[in-house]
Parts: structure tokens; C-alpha cells; sequence
């Protein structure tokens, strides 16, 4: 393995000091490990976290019109409570926090943990669970569909919401009907290296894909053929259209209470006429030019079969290190959610309008 | 012997430090298989934080000996593990309250509750191919014993027993679930790192 | 070889193709090849162009603000002068047009070739090569310094002088100044895999780097040994910093004439207490996370050496396909460079204020 | 035989385009090692290209032929060798003027004017590893030739001879030059493409 990093255990918080040096609206924590900016006036604080290695997400979505604050993990490992907690503690102007989770084990158990720790101090909270990945098929056998790419939109569009002055029922509310619009597929055409473990996570022949893959280096669901880009696309299509009814129970903290309601929800359908903002994500190794030419397929594919895409972003977003490879998310979205789409963002790594 | 003294469980804590240590990266290959290669990895890192904070709390009772034990876990290994691993402690110390030293009833006592609060926070169902098909049959184990003596060796046979039966299951919780059948065949690591701490308290207690 | 393409020969159009359609105020010419935006009011034409597996450079950067147009070239190949030729023709105004060449014997043919047929066709045309590579030594036994990645910046910078009015011999003096403030190094952690070649470029052991690379996956001007991170961005930092003199032939387009001028031109020392652009450029196979870590080491010796980082830019801008390494870029900057760099650019890869 | 006749220039060129394919990897290959590994797929291109073009443009004298090749071949290679290789076409066919037919005398003026073209582009010297350490040589053989029939493999001998020369140069023009030191030991790429060229005029006038 070689890797530009200096030791391995430094990784995290040396990319991070990095971050911080190189925007200074940005600052950074070291004990507990969180990275914040300062916010101008009485919002929502946004807060999103997971495992480091999914870079730009989260710290470089953190600015002006999109996250608050961000909780980096190790690589590949959901922070702790106690990063989330005090984070909350330190941007929390009154007006609560939003904590927005990828349904991982790892993270849910995690910031499930800090939303008790933050309800018991007082602190006006909320959590919303990401689960895009429609390669996960069913929720009761497995931990469920996990977050993915669709975490960057809502990021962004909740951001934008906070920013035009929502509380935080609406910005939960928001960031939960938008993750029933939400569906991701990813493959991976090579695998990723963990700087702690120094070697590729798996081997994949010349003419092998895995298909379905979260964003942490694993496997995916299966292990494909590959032929060519475009055919490879057609199927991330027919599994992103696929109506197939997806039920999963959803937790909302009860901030009365002080414990979770459940209740059972359905996803979304997508059906022809609807419109589309839409992502297609490289995993860390793959050229933001062959990014392009999985659009231009995509593009083609949903236009086809009667879609609209409104609004498009193409790049590295939410990766996995250095794994080959992509995922394609797609938001529904009405005037209300282009609205937000298109208002002002000053981040790190998204930038428009300001 | 008929009881386990505050100073093994210290021992036993740290030598589970130096366990991790040595097995660090045969539990992130585990992991590797049907995870995110991470889980030794974490291992490693929660137990060498434990090690660092021991000494300012290593003259405490064992109550608040497994409470700083859970909470520097807890803060420190992150992922699927940490919380519950960090949720045994917690939950491990709650019911050694006031405790010097645990006799088998205590100990038993103090399993119950610890595997009651994995299972509270993972929601694992037998079978599931996690930590719990070791901490299950480990706690029946000791359930079943007469004396402390006959209970730590059939306690590491049932741990031995639980991780094998992992290999075959197809994992329905974690990060493993979502290989579905794939998951079969392969043996899960936190049932293995599980195991270690048992049969590392087995060793503390009644030599290796 | 596994890549997210279709055939080897349809590769370049097919991701032009999906640029287009990702972001429609960008037009595709197919025959000769070029892309181009239609210019708002009576601008001067900045085009640019190379070998196409640089992206998002050139064409990502074409909008407001940036450039008008660019030429692809095939993959790691310069365009040929009938694309240059017919794009200048398309997209002048009446103001002329000037021609941005990245320092390659092939880019420097093919364009100037282009900058003939343009002006015997009294169009008003002007040239500037870009030579930022101070891997390469001396232009006396080669065929001169590279031009690397100071060409984002300067098409950023010489696009924003545009919008602001600058005619076609300011927008060329101002190319040419910044040129001679601008300095690159490059580095190749791992080399890049040419679609048409299908095998890597070349292979490294795991404690080898190639040390001073160009961005065609070439080999650098020397393997060296590879520990770590801070010490390579320290190495070439010293790269970066050394003042030894280099002059060149500097060809202008004499547009009296009809033939190029050519004077021996040096380029600008740095000395502390300046302050710089810098980039740390991925070439396609670094994650981001880890060019923050190469930035943090990046901006501790230059505030170590008394300069100034009075901005950055972090990300994949100039790349060499899937070649895991990356660049760092110093340009030396006054009020007015920093007052361009600041002015709002709408590009498909960079974008702020608008 | 006394002349190259205009249907062997045609020829030529048509073998060209099947020789370039042929050999596509390995000019390719050659470029790898001190260059970007494209030139066998540039060569490729563009004779594909005059070979696509030629239908239009066969039945036209020598000069005419040679413009057109010429003119393909610039607006189909791109990089270094595609405007070189042009601007050799393009003059060559200057110095062909009203062709149907080459004597040796018009064989090396049109050689002359050809590698005076590139030479004025390219700025190479002698000993700098470029194309035109095979052009060069090609050129002597064919002026100190009496016949055609002698020319023709005496400049195939150069070809090989100028080729070979070249792998012990340090590069001085294009990419190779970045490499200082490290170009030694290698056959250029360019030069190796001229020799093909050369060799198989030889073979389309003469026999294999
Ligand atoms: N819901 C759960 N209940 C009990 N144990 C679980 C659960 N989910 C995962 N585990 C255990 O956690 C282990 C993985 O831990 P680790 O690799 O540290 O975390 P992560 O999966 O977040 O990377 C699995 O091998 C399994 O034994
Ligand atoms: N200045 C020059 N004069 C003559 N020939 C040159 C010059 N520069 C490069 N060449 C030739 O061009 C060849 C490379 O062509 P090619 O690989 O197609 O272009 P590029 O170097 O742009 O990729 C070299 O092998 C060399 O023979
Ligand atoms: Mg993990
Ligand atoms: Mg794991
Ligand atoms: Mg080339
Ligand atoms: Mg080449």
C-alpha cells in the first residue's frame, strides 16, 4: 500500500487540520473531533457525521447553506457519542439540533446515543435516518437499506431550508420526506484500501464489477459480469425505477417523552413525469471524466422512460477512499425542492451563488 | 477460589488490551470477509484507551472499574461495536454494584445484564450472526455451573461453540446482513472477539 | 484493464456528449471537435484545449467568467489546427481571439498551425504558452518547461479580466505575466492506465514514487524513494522555492507581421513575503481527503518560509486520467490577480458568485 | 523501372494504413517507455483516415495525392508527430508539383523539401532522437544513389541504420527530452514510424 498520508493513526486528524488551514470559516475540535462554523443567527444546527473516508462528505459540506457541523469517525468508523453530543452542545444556538444519520448499525447506535445524551441536557433535538440504497431489497433481514448518496442532497436542500429560517420540525420533517425520494445504487469496478488494514478490501477480475455496493468497501450484493459502461448503467437504472414496495420502521425522537416513536413507512414511488435531481457519485478512484460518460447513458436512459432531470451533479461527493467506481442517486423533486437546490451554498466543496 | 477478586478483573482488562493487541489484524481480516475490515482495528483501539485511563481508575470497586471500562469504549472504538460493547460494560457494572469481588451467582447476575443491554440496544435474535450467539450460550454456560471453577472452562467451550456456529449463519443485523447469502461460510468477528475476552477471563482467573 | 467506458474509439465524444447534456449552456461541435458557450456581449475569446484525459481541464472550465471554448484533443493527444482553426472562427466576436497552449511540442505545433490559419483569416489572434513544470531544469537540451496546472488558474484568471473588458493585447500580457509567476511540480504515487494502451504506463514498487511528472502518465525526471507524505510535499516545496534563473524563447504572434517575435524571457523570482494561489491538484486517483493532508504539510512551509497563502484551491482540476500522485501549483499574486481570482466564475468544475 | 509511378505512391499509402495497423502496438509500446504511449495509436489514426479519404482523392497526380495525405493526416493525428508528419506531406507535395511520376531526381527533391518541412517545425537536430535522425540518412542514401532501383533499398538500410542509431541518444525534442539521461537505451518511436514508411516504399516499388 501507498498512500499519501504520513502514519496511519494521524490520517484523520491531519486531513482535517488540512481542511481547517485551508478555510478558516472552518473550525476543528480535536477532543472530542468535531468541525463547526460559526452560525450567523438563530438557526437549526445541522449536524451530519460518520466514518472518515467519504471525503469531500461531511466536513467539506459545511458552510453556509448547507451542514452546521460535521463528526468525522475513524475511517470507515462511525463516531462516538460523545462526539455528537458535545458538538451539539457547542453550535447549539437555541433553536435545536438536527442530527442526520446513515443507516449503518454503527451509526444509528451511535448518534442514537447522543440524541439521549443532547435530550437530557435540554437541547432541542432531532435525527432523521438516511436510507437510499435500494441495492438492500428487504429490512427484515438484514439492517436495513443503508445511507448513501442521497446524505449529500439532503444536506444540501435541508441546508437551504434552515438558511430561509425553518425550525427544526420542519427541517426534520423536510429531511425525512426528502429520504423517501431518495434512492442510490452503486458499484464498485475495484476496491478500496483502509490505510489501518494496508491492503485492497477485495479482488475483482478484468470483467468483474461488484454490484450494490454501501460506500465502505465492501462487497456489494453481488458479483457481476462487466461488459461496458452502458450497459452497466442500464441495470443501476432498472434497479433505481423499480417500484418494488420498500416498508421499514422509522424512530422519531419524541422530545416530550424523551424516547423514540415507531412507525412503519413506505417509500415513495417514482413514476414516469417525475423530476429528478440527480447525482452520479465517483467512489474516490475513478476520473470524473468517466463520470460523464455514465451521465450521458443515464441521461438518456430516464429521459426514455419519461423522466426529468431538473438539476444534475456530477463529481466526487460521497466516496469510498480510493475505491473505483460510482453510484448514481436519484431525488425527486418538485418546484419547492428546485428551489432550494438553487439557492446560495458556500462550502468547501459545494459552491454556487455566493 | 470461589470468587473473582477486583485485581483480576483489572488483569483481565488488561490483558485483554494485549489480546487486541496480538489479534488485531486477524479480526480485521474477519471483518474484511463480510464487514469493513475495521473490526480488530477498533478492538485495538478501544482496549489500548481502556489500558491508557486504567490507572485512574484501577483502585475503584468493580462496579466503577466496568463503568470507566464501558464509557472509554464507548467513546473511543465507535462503529456497531463500540456501543455495545461499551452498553455490556455500562450495563456489566450496574449490576455489580457496590462489588469487590464476584462470586459465580454474581457473575451471572452481571452477564445477564450486560448481554440484556446488547440485546436491548442491537435488537440481535438468536441466529443472527453477531456477538450475541457467543454471549448467549456463554451466559447459559455459567447458569449451568456449580462453582466458579467448572463455570469459566465451559464458559470459553460455549464461546469456542458460538463463534463455530457462526460460520454457517447468515448474518440478518450489522454491516454483514447486506451480503445476504454471501455471509454464509464465514465466521463473525465480533462473536470472535467476544470469545477472547472470555476465554481471557478464564485464563486470568484459572491460569492459561 | 477495466474501465467505465464503452469502446476505446467513442470514449472522448461520448464524455464531451455527457457534458453537454449535463450542463446545456455548453454547445458540442462533433466534426471538427470543440466545445463552446455562446459569449454574452462583445468579449474577447479565450479558448483553450490539449489532449483530452485532464478533466474537468479544459472543457469543465468553460463558462462565465472562465473560457469560451475548448479544443480535445484524443486522450493524452493535442487537437489538431482544424479544431482550433474552425472553433476560432465560430466563437469571435470582432475582439479577437487568444489561443492558451500548455508547453508540449504536440500542443505547441498543432496550435500555433491554428494561430496561422486564424490570422490569414483576419481574425485578430494571439497566443500564449503556458511552461510552469519546474521538474524540468533547463529548455536548452529539452523541449522546455511543461505547462502543467498553473493553465486552471490562468484561465481562470485571464477569464475573469475578460468579463471585465480586457482587450486582446491586455488579455494576453496578463496570460503571460502570470505565466512567468506561475510554478508546478508534479508527483506520481501510481501510474494511469490510457484506454487505448490498456496496461498501466508504467509500475512502482511500493516504497517508489515517480518525482517530477508531466500529466500524460509519463515517467517523472527521476524515481525516487517514498517514506511519507510531509516529507515529499517538503521535497517539493524545495522544488517549488529554488530560484535558479530559466530562460526561454518566448514566441509572440506578431499580428502586423504575420510571424512570431522571439525573445529570451526569465522568470520571476519568489522571494518571502510574497503571497500565493496555490493549488494541490489531484491527478485522478487521490482521494481529496488526502490532498488536505498534503496541503496542511503545503501551507506549514510556506508560513515556515515567510509566504503567504492568500488563496487555494484543493481538488482534482488537472489530472492525468486514473494516475494516483498530485501537483501543487504557486502563482504569485498582487491586489489585482487576487481581485480576478475573486470575481464570480460559473463553470461546470468551478464556480462562485453566480 | 525508371520512375515511381502515381498508382504506387497509391499504393503506398494503402500499405501504409495496413502497416501502421499491424504495428500499432508496438510504436505504441515504444512510446511507453519515454513517452505517453500513443504513437502507434496516432499513426493508426491518421492512415486510417488517409485510407478512409483516399477514394476521394486517388485519381489525382502525385501532388495532388501527397496534399491530401498530407492535409489528413494533420487534422487526424494531433500531438507531435501529426503536424510533423503533415508538413511533411503538405511540402512534399509542393516539390511534386504536376506530377504523374517520381525519377530519382524528383524522388530526392520532394525527400528534400519533405525533411526541410519537418525540420523547419520541429527544430530538431541531428543526435536529438526524433524522427529525423531517420530522415536525415534516407535523404543522403537517396542523393548518393544512381538508380532508383539502388535507392530504394540503400534508404532502407539508412532507415534501419538512423532507427538503430537512435537508441543510444539522449532526447533533446518532444516528450521524450523530459527525461534527461533516462531516454538513453530506448528506440524512438518517431523514427521507428519513418522507417516503416521508408521500408515499405521500398517494398511497394520494388518487391518484399
Ligand atoms: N445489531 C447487532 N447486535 C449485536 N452485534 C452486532 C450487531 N451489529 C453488528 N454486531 C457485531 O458487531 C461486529 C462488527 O463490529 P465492527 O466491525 O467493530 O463495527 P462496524 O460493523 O460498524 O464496522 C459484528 O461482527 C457483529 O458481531
Ligand atoms: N521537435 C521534433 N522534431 C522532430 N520530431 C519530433 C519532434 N518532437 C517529437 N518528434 C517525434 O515525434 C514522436 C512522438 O510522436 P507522438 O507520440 O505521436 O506525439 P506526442 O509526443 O505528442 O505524443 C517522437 O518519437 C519523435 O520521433
Ligand atoms: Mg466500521
Ligand atoms: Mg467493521
Ligand atoms: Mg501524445
Ligand atoms: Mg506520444
Amino acid at each position: 500500500m501507498k498512500k499519501l498520508i504520513n502514519r496511519v493513526e494521524d490520517v484523520v486528524a491531519e486531513q482535517l487540520e488540512g481542511l481547517a488551514l485551508a478555510h478558516p470559516e472552518l473550525k476543528f475540535c480535536e477532543e472530542p473531533r468535531y468541525v463547526y462554523r460559526e452560525v450567523c443567527g438563530d438557526k437549526v444546527a445541522l449536524i451530519s457525521g460518520g466514518g472518515s473516508g467519504h471525503e469531500p462528505m461531511h466536513a467539506g459540506f459545511i458552510g453556509e447553506g448547507m451542514l452546521t457541523a460535521a463528526c468525522p469517525g475513524q475511517v470507515f468508523t462511525s463516531p462516538t457519542p460523545d462526539q455528537m453530543y458535545e458538538c451539539g452542545k457547542a453550535v447549539n444556538t437555541g433553536k435545536g439540533v438536527l442530527l442526520l444519520i446513515k443507516n449503518y448499525t454503527g451509526d444509528v447506535l451511535n448518534f442514537e446515543s447522543a440524541v439521549e445524551l443532547l435530550h437530557f441536557d435540554d437541547i432541542p433535538v432531532a435525527s432523521v435516518t438516511i436510507d437510499d440504497d435500494v441495492a438492500v431489497k428487504d429490512s427484515l433481514y438484514t439492517a436495513g437499506r443503508r445511507g448513501v448518496g442521497a446524505t449529500v442532497l439532503i444536506e444540501k436542500l435541508v441546508g437551504a431550508a434552515i438558511e430561509a429560517g425553518a425550525d427544526l420540525d420542519e427541517a426534520t420533517d423536510l429531511a425525512r420526506s426528502l429520504n423517501n425520494r431518495s434512492r442510490s445504487f452503486g458499484v464498485a469496478l475495484g476496491a478500496c484500501t483502509v490505510p489501518a488494514a494496508g491492503k485492497p478490501s477485495f479482488t475483482l477480475a478484468d470483467n468483474e464489477i461488484e454490484f450494490g455496493v454501501g460506500i465502505h468497501g465492501e462487497p456489494g450484493i453481488e458479483r457481476r459480469e462487466y461488459t461496458d459502461c452502458d450497459t452497466l448503467v442500464a441495470q443501476m437504472v432498472d434497479e433505481l425505477l423499480d417500484n418494488t414496495p420498500y416498508t421499514r420502521v422509522v424512530r422519531t425522537w419524541n422530545r416530550e417523552m424523551g424516547m423514540y416513536d415507531e412507525e412503519t413507512v413506505a417509500i415513495d414511488e417514482f413514476n414516469a413525469g417525475d423530476e429528478f435531481i440527480v447525482m452520479v457519485n465517483g467512489l474516490g478512484g475513478t476520473p470524473e471524466s468517466e463520470l460523464y460518460g455514465a451521465y450521458r447513458k443515464l441521461h438518456k436512459c430516464l429521459e426514455d422512460k419519461g423522466f426529468k432531470i431538473a438539476r444534475n451533479l456530477i463529481g466526487n461527493y460521497c466516496t469510498a477512499l480510493d475505491m473505483e467506481g460510482f453510484s448514481i442517486t436519484l431525488v425527486k423533486a418538485d418546484a419547492k425542492t428546485l428551489e432550494l437546490w438553487d439557492a446560495p451554498v458556500k462550502a468547501p466543496s459545494l459552491r454556487w451563488g455566493r | 477460589m470461589t470468587t473473582i477478586k477486583q485485581e483480576q478483573i483489572v488483569t483481565w482488562l488488561k490483558t485483554c488490551a494485549e489480546v487486541f493487541a496480538a489479534q488485531r489484524d486477524f479480526l480485521t481480516d474477519l471483518d474484511k470477509e463480510i464487514g469493513d475490515a475495521d473490526h480488530g482495528i477498533n478492538m485495538n483501539r478501544g482496549f489500548e484507551k481502556v489500558a491508557e485511563k486504567l490507572p485512574t481508575f484501577e483502585d475503584q470497586n468493580i462496579e466503577g472499574v466496568l463503568k470507566a471500562t464501558g464509557m472509554a469504549l464507548m467513546s473511543s472504538i465507535g462503529g456497531a461495536s463500540g456501543p455495545l460493547y461499551g452498553t455490556f460494560f455500562i450495563r456489566a457494572s450496574a449490576a455489580a454494584k457496590g462489588k469487590e469481588e464476584l462470586e459465580l451467582a454474581d457473575l451471572v447476575a452481571v452477564l445477564d445484564a450486560a448481554v440484556a443491554g446488547v440485546v436491548a440496544r442491537g435488537k440481535a435474535e438468536p441466529g443472527d450472526k453477531t456477538m450475541c450467539d457467543v454471549w448467549w450460550p456463554v451466559l447459559e454456560a455459567a447458569k449451568a455451573a456449580d462453582t466458579l471453577e467448572a463455570a469459566l472452562p465451559a464458559m470459553v467451550t460455549a464461546a469456542e461453540a458460538g463463534v463455530q456456529s457462526t460460520v454457517d449463519m447468515q448474518a440478518r443485523k450489522g454491516r454483514a446482513s447486506y451480503l445476504g447469502e454471501r455471509s454464509i461460510g464465514h465466521q463473525d468477528a465480533g462473536a470472535t472477539s467476544s470469545m477472547l475476552m472470555v476465554k481471557t477471563l478464564k485464563e486470568t482467573v484459572l491460569g492459561a
